[in-house]
């Protein structure tokens, strides 16, 4: 592959994601051009939807931590999974250059470390949504 | 030494050139900015920078195991990012801020 | 992005087609929707506007654009409104990286007093050499969308349901992307291009040192009769990260209104909606490059239908054409058939409860999938010994 | 110009400019979003360095995950009303300043300072005949640095128990001292 | 398999079992967890055998087996591998090792299986077993001492096994410490040997042993071997270092036959015989230790006739029979010490488990004053532990008897030896017949004294196996080694075996010549009369007269009384090296550390706590200080670097 074959994705990417953006942004304008906005709207109309009922202000935010629980085990899980993608590209070549289980058993033993956290995270019922 | 040849011409200084500016601000966020979040996000860029320049060497000197290098250092940046923010919510479930102050428990 | 002026142009264009290809896609899906349902449901659905009530998509698409635009006051302005522009390139991105033909390769030509090519042109966006990695990672960046969105309305039924929906797309996200794991052993590259190569032709694997092929040719080689239970995973997980019923969780209209979008409306919505569709489309594509030969037609070679083509009568050159125009009439076949079982899907099953819902993702699909891969690996190395 | 010359200034242009917002930025959340920009930059700067694999999967961990979360907490806490971006003090921050200025100074001076003497273009070709580097980087990842994979993959299981543990405390390092 | 494999299996299966039994440490089941530990000592001793049988095809001169896992340290001229040696001792060894130390996990599961803790036990015992194995197959000083340590520690969980009892408690921490002054002689011993000879390869030690003789008192092997000694003192229990043992006992019977008599007490022996051509270099270490060894032989059989308790005249037993090892190592009889250390093993081990069979029948009565006539309700532990009995005191035939003369015989008539250390000897060996004999009568023969409200009970089945085994190689044992006389007049003349079979590794001291057949007769026949004439003895007073032993011990009390409190040694210990340097310290505290050192301190202090309040304003809890104070360090250090 040349220079300019390698560059030549990341620069279609990014020519696809700039041409999208001002395309997009042109929509929204195209919209409110055609659209309009109407000035003295009513302040129930301001508001944002609450089912009908004015809006709370109430800042005591009780979100659930399990949310960002859940993020936290998606970064460290979703690492392990990185992990597997070199190992299953070459896993073939490595067979076939012989060393076929000693690297399936180190990923064996990565394995059993990922089954054994995802196991402790069930068991202390860091999944459970209520 | 800032000529045409600079411009057209990249090679391995504009990338550590580059990888310096970026840990520059990133530390420059690390020391000034209150919220603790965006500290630990500035540790992110100083870590980002790093693997900028650790590619920029992989490349330069033909050898993957700066790739691999990145590889790990991304890893103990997301575990690093997981802890913080953990530490950071519990910081804030108590005094519902993040402000960095609440740190300040070991001082002399 | 190329060699000249030329390549650089009709790569540009080719990509700007592919991203107007997704977006028209987007009307007529819908319309395949609504009439799909009412069929299923027993109804007419849109048939007054045009014949079958195709037109309706055009009026539907005048109507969005002549609503009022309107942010509520609470909403923080430039995330309400970048959101609905950053749903599309996530998606867009993604799926401008499957290869929807064989590539078409043009000859030298003298035009303009100069020589121009020779050229190869791929029927997709770029081509590139980790193209799975690229794409998980680039539909990875949606869940940026859903939290602008629902953070961005100032709204807390919004928010709830941005951070539900991203909750749940990166649940399954996991599940996805270890799902696949197996079919990256398979075989032995991230490029989607040479998994397709790898698929081509009839039935056939070695093991233990035999082939073993299939006696009918028309049997193709693809990745589901290795891959099952990754496909199943792949595709209940692609379901997922398209927040489609049965996981609309989002969007629970009893509890959450309409989840993220629901101070939404107008173009904005409409943005939402082919960002959604976009996620549908990869799943779709990415399910027929990974487990249904991508654009290769069962019981014959790329090549062998190139030569065939040549045998009635063509020029190297318009045969190359014919043919991926052929290839490219296939993948489509088959990328409609998954589409519609998206659409069947959403009209048949009801949704799941949030709970079961990660039940479903922890619990049931990341260990299934993982025991697919330990399963894969397995095999893979027993029968390679 | 080439059109590598072209996409680095770019891209350095990107990162810099993101990573400027970073840092700059009252609410943490643009600060946030900033970073994802500038984090795709980096990764489209791998690209350039032909480093493909390490490019998608900065794109998935940092982009895709790690970035997420920190979106994800700041939403979930609303810190619309900060307090003070910066910390305050002239002197320390001028120091701060100085300080970081220095350190990018130094590090440039340095390269300035050794690209006399080195080819500062770099070699187009990494290593090409030895085929896909994504390979590549899986075999020599897993004979070379087969204990430090192992020894992340136990890390990991100890930051996700650790973390749980963490975020189902009741909060707060000391009692409340205020 | 090969050899590799076998090694690994040898090592991992204790160390399985260790790690099984630790995690499962909270379940109560004795029949598990008993199985898992014995089953992991099985299955090395069956690698033991493995490894024996591939010695035994071998040519004699290159009987070896060299396993290395790899290097654990190398820093520049210190090169240690993870390597393990195996030759014709260190093979018998573990043959012992895992052999006796299976049939005591036996025993032990019928034994322990009322205790709690039993899972803890086992996983112990293995844990004891693995380090054992390290110790006797370590190829260099430091995997050597590795095991060493290892076995003290196992040594001390076990001592305080009970630790809920605080005596108990107290006497694993007596072991602990009395054998870390000999780990710091043996550490010292270590280095003496690497600063000299640049290695602590045991082989390569040994190959540079043969060009040295030393006769100086200060030569580097003399004092290297010296110090080595000192660290064996600990480990076998010797003057001055054995107050422990008998303390030792507090721990169950069973680990006392295992680890305080049979294993772990004769490292110091296997220490010295695997290290032989370097102790065949220090005559004066030489004669240290043959002296040490006799003058142990004498104190302890001394003491243990006035012993009460059957474990604690046992333990003294083991002390003056680990004597008689070192005397034969002293006048460089090794093969003959090993010879010992082989049948003492064996009969030790029995006796201990015999004992641990009456304790375990007595349901926990250890006092031989309360037990008496044990015969007829113990049958077979009374057989076996006679068999024992006729074995250590040198009955004609049995093992303990051609391993113990051929010690008196050397010790005469080695040019190392002397006849001093002969009639030692044979004083240890009549002493021996007769607190032996006393101990048989007190506890199996005469009238019974047991209290009425006990009911002795004979073991279960687990538990006389183990004792039947021992008995058998008790009385056989020691025709692996029989003396050339006496095989001269034997039909056939049967070969010495052993000595056939160390031949190769074993190095004879200089100047050894053929002995007189008749001066070795007459020796020979002179102790086994001593030893009968004091068994006939002890048998009259304590079975037939009793009433004469009363007052006898009247008339002698002061002697009796110093005899049983075991010659105040432990006061003496502690009345001339622990308290005075107790008080030393607090005069030391009084004047010159309150006066002085003190003084200094808070000076030192103030000064700190001027600059500290300067330097604590740097330290304002401000992790953004912090970060700019490592900032402005790397910003220092780069100039530096670039300036340069």
């Amino acid at each position: 592959m040349t220079s300019a074959a390698t560059s030549m994705p990341i620069g279609g990417i990014i020519f696809l994601a700039i041409f999208i953006a001002i395309f997009g942004t042109g929509l929204i304008f195209l919209a409110r051009a055609i659209g309009g906005q109407r000035k003295n709207n009513s302040a129930a109309k301001r508001d944002v939807y609450e089912c009908g009922i004015p809006g709370q202000e109430k800042k005591e935010s009780k979100v659930s931590v399990k949310f960002y629980l859940t993020a936290i085990l998606f970064i460290l899980f979703d690492i392990e999974i990185i992990f597997m993608y070199p190992w299953a590209i070459s896993f073939r070549d490595f067979i076939s250059s012989g060393m076929g289980t000693p690297v399936l058993i180190s990923m064996g033993v990565f394995v059993a470390v990922f089954i054994y956290g995802l196991w402790w995270e069930v068991k202390s019922r860091a999944l459970e949504w209520d | 030494m800032i000529n045409a040849d600079f411009i057209v011409d990249v090679g391995i200084s504009h990338y550590l050139i580059l990888s310096a500016i970026l840990f520059s601000l990133g530390m420059i966020g690390v020391l000034l900015r209150k919220n603790a979040i965006v500290m630990l996000m500035s540790i992110e860029l100083m870590l980002n920078a790093v693997n900028l320049s650790f590619i920029t060497f992989s490349k330069y000197n033909s050898h993957i195991d700066g790739q691999i290098m990145v590889f790990f250092v991304m890893t103990i940046a997301a575990a690093e990012a997981a802890v913080g923010l953990a530490l950071i919510v519990s910081i804030f479930k108590r005094y519902k801020e993040v402000n960095i102050r609440f740190f300040e428990h070991l001082k002399g | 992005m190329g060699q000249d002026i030329l390549e650089i142009t009709i790569n540009s264009v080719k990509l700007i087609l592919i991203f107007l290809m997704m977006v028209q896609a987007v009307p007529i899906l819908v319309w395949l929707e609504r009439r799909g349902s009412a069929f299923i449901q027993n109804r007419f659905g849109p048939n007054r506007v045009g014949p079958l009530g195709l037109v309706q998509l055009l009026a539907d698409a005048v109507k969005f654009l002549t609503k009022e635009d309107f942010a509520p006051d609470k909403a923080v302005r430039s995330l309400f409104y970048a959101a609905p522009v950053f749903a599309l390139i996530p998606a867009t991105l993604a799926y401008a990286a499957i290869p929807m033909s064989t590539p078409i390769s043009i000859a030298a030509f003298e035009a303009f007093g100069s020589t121009w090519g020779p050229y190869l042109f791929r029927v997709q966006g770029y081509e590139i050499g980790v193209g799975i990695v690229f794409i998980l990672g680039v539909s990875s960046l949606a869940a940026y969308t859903i939290l602008m969105a629902g953070w961005g309305s100032g709204s807390k039924f919004s928010l709830l349901g941005a951070l539900r929906a991203s909750a749940q797309v990166i649940s399954y996200e996991l599940a996805l992307g270890l799902s696949i794991v197996g079919v990256i052993m398979m075989y032995g590259t991230f490029n989607l291009s040479e998994m397709i190569q790898a698929q081509q032709g009839p039935f056939q694997f070695s093991a233990f040192g035999y082939t073993i092929a299939s006696t009918v040719d028309w049997i193709p080689n693809w990745g589901i009769f290795y891959q099952p239970i990754g496909f199943i995973l792949f595709f209940a997980a692609a379901f997922a990260e398209s927040n489609r019923l049965p996981f609309d969780l989002a969007e629970g209209e009893a509890e959450l209104v309409a989840g993220f979008h629901t101070e939404y409306g107008g173009f904005k919505m409409l943005m939402f909606f082919i960002g959604e569709y976009g996620h549908m489309m990869i799943a779709a594509g990415l399910a027929t490059t990974f487990f249904f030969g991508g654009y290769g037609i069962p019981g014959i070679t790329a090549q062998e239908l190139q030569q065939v083509i040549v045998g009635w009568g063509y020029a190297d050159q318009t045969a190359n054409i014919l043919n991926a125009v052929l290839h490219f009439l296939m993948y489509n076949v088959k990328f409609a058939i998954f589409l519609w079982i998206f659409i069947h899907v959403r009209w048949t099953l009801p949704r799941f409860r949030y709970d079961q819902l990660m039940d479903l993702g922890w619990k049931t699909m990341l260990p299934w999938a993982l025991a697919n891969t330990i399963l894969t690996a397995i095999v893979i190395y027993v029968v390679a010994a | 110009m080439t059109a590598d010359a072209f996409l680095f200034w770019f891209l350095a242009l990107i990162t810099i400019g993101g990573a400027s917002l970073v840092i700059l930025m009252k609410n943490p959340i643009y600060s946030a979003l900033a970073l994802v920009f500038t984090m795709c930059g980096i990764a489209a700067l791998f690209v350039t360095l032909d480093a493909f694999f390490v490019a998608g999967v900065q794109i998935i961990v940092y982009a895709g995950a790690v970035m997420v979360l920190f979106v994800m907490v700041l939403m979930l806490f609303d810190l619309k009303h900060e307090v003070e971006a910066f910390s305050k003090g002239r002197i320390t921050g001028a120091i701060k300043l100085a300080t970081a200025g220095l350190l990018a100074g130094l590090v440039m001076g340095a390269i300035f300072y050794s690209s006399t003497a080195v080819d500062t273009v770099i070699t187009k070709q990494l290593a090409a005949a030895s085929g896909d580097p994504s390979k590549q980087l899986g075999m020599r990842l897993f004979t070379q640095h087969i204990f430090a994979f192992e020894a992340l993959g136990i890390l990991l299981l100890v930051v996700a128990v650790g973390a749980v543990a963490l975020a189902r405390s009741k909060g707060g390092t000391h009692h409340d001292q205020r | 398999m090969d050899h590799t494999a076998i090694v690994s299996v040898l090592f991992a299966s204790p160390l399985l079992g260790f790690l099984i039994n630790g995690i499962r440490r909270n379940h109560h089941s004795a029949n598990v967890a008993g199985a898992i530990g014995s089953l992991a000592v099985f299955i090395s001793f069956v690698c033991s055998i493995l490894l024996w049988i591939d010695l035994q095809g071998m040519a004699p001169d290159a009987r070896r087996i060299h396993v290395v896992y790899g290097s654990w340290m190398a820093i520049e001229s210190l090169k240690i591998d993870f390597g393990f040696w195996i030759d014709q001792l260190s093979s018998l060894m573990i043959l012992i090792i895992t052999g006796v130390g299976f049939l005591i996990h036996l025993f032990s599961v019928g034994y322990m299986s009322h205790d709690k803790g039993v899972a803890k036990y086992f996983s112990y015992l293995n844990f004891f077993i693995f380090n054992m194995l390290v110790l006797v197959l370590g190829d260099s000083l430091v995997t050597l001492f590795v095991g060493w340590e290892g076995v003290g520690l196992a040594s001390y969980l076990l001592i305080g096994f009970w630790f809920t009892d605080g005596e108990k408690a107290a006497a694993g921490m007596k072991a602990f410490i009395v054998n870390r002054i000999g780990d710091a002689a043996f550490l010292i011993g270590m280095f003496i040997f690497f600063v000299s000879f640049g290695t602590l390869n045991i082989q390569e030690l040994n190959s540079m042993a043969p060009t040295i003789m030393e006769s100086t008192w200060f030569g580097i092997v003399t004092l290297g071997t010296l110090f080595l000694f000192g660290g064996a003192t600990g480990k076998s229990a010797q003057i001055p270092l054995y107050i422990w043992l008998p303390d030792a006992m507090a721990g169950p019977t069973p680990v006392s036959a295992l680890i305080h008599a049979a294993t772990m007490v004769t490292a110091g022996v296997y220490m010295i015989v695997r290290l032989n051509p370097l102790f065949i270099a220090a005559p004066n270490t030489m004669m240290v230790i043959a002296v040490i060894g006799a003058l142990t032989v004498v104190l302890a059989a001394s003491i243990g006739i006035a012993q009460n308790d059957i474990k604690k005249v046992l333990a003294y037993s083991t002390v003056s029979q680990l004597g008689y090892m070192f005397l034969a190592c002293g006048v460089g009889a090794f093969t003959t010490a090993f010879f010992h250390l082989m049948t003492h093993a064996f009969f030790k081990a029995l006796m201990f488990l015999g004992s641990g069979s009456v304790i375990h029948g007595m349901e926990g009565e250890q006092d031989i004053r309360k037990m008496g006539g044990l015969k007829k309700y113990l049958p077979w532990t009374h057989l076996t532990f006679m068999m024992g009995w006729l074995a250590i005191i040198g009955t004609p035939g049995f093992s303990g008897f051609f391993s113990k003369d051929e010690i008196l015989w050397m010790s005469f008539h080695s040019p190392r030896g002397h006849w001093a250390l002969w009639v030692l000897g044979v004083i240890g060996a009549t002493m021996t017949a007769f607190y032996m004999t006393r101990l048989m009568c007190l506890t199996f023969w005469g009238k019974s004294r047991v209290a009425k409200t006990l009911h002795p009970h004979e073991s279960p089945a687990t538990m006389l196996i183990p004792l039947f085994v021992l008995a058998a190689l008790s009385v056989v044992g020691g025709y692996v080694g029989i003396p050339h006389i006496i095989s001269e007049i034997l039909p056939g003349h049967p070969a010495n075996i052993l000595e056939h079979w160390f031949q190769p590794i074993i190095k004879t001291v200089p100047g050894l010549v053929a002995g007189d057949p008749a001066m070795e007769w007459g020796l020979m026949g002179a102790s086994v009369a001593l030893a009968l004439i004091s068994t006939i003895l002890a048998y009259q007073l304590y079975v037939k007269n009793p009433s004469a032993i009363e007052r006898f011990t009247q008339k002698i009390n002061p002697i009796y009384q110093l005899v049983s409190k075991k010659y105040l040694v432990d006061e003496l210990y502690f009345g001339f090296i622990v308290n005075p340097i107790v008080r030393l310290s607090e005069n030391l505290w009084a004047y010159i550390d309150v006066r002085f050192i003190d003084k200094c301190t808070y000076w030192a202090g103030d000064l700190m706590k001027g600059s500290g309040s300067f330097v604590r304003s740097l330290q304002n809890g401000n992790l953004q200080t912090y970060a700019m104070y490592i900032g402005i360090g790397l910003v220092v250090a780069l100039s530096l670097v670039m300036m340069r």
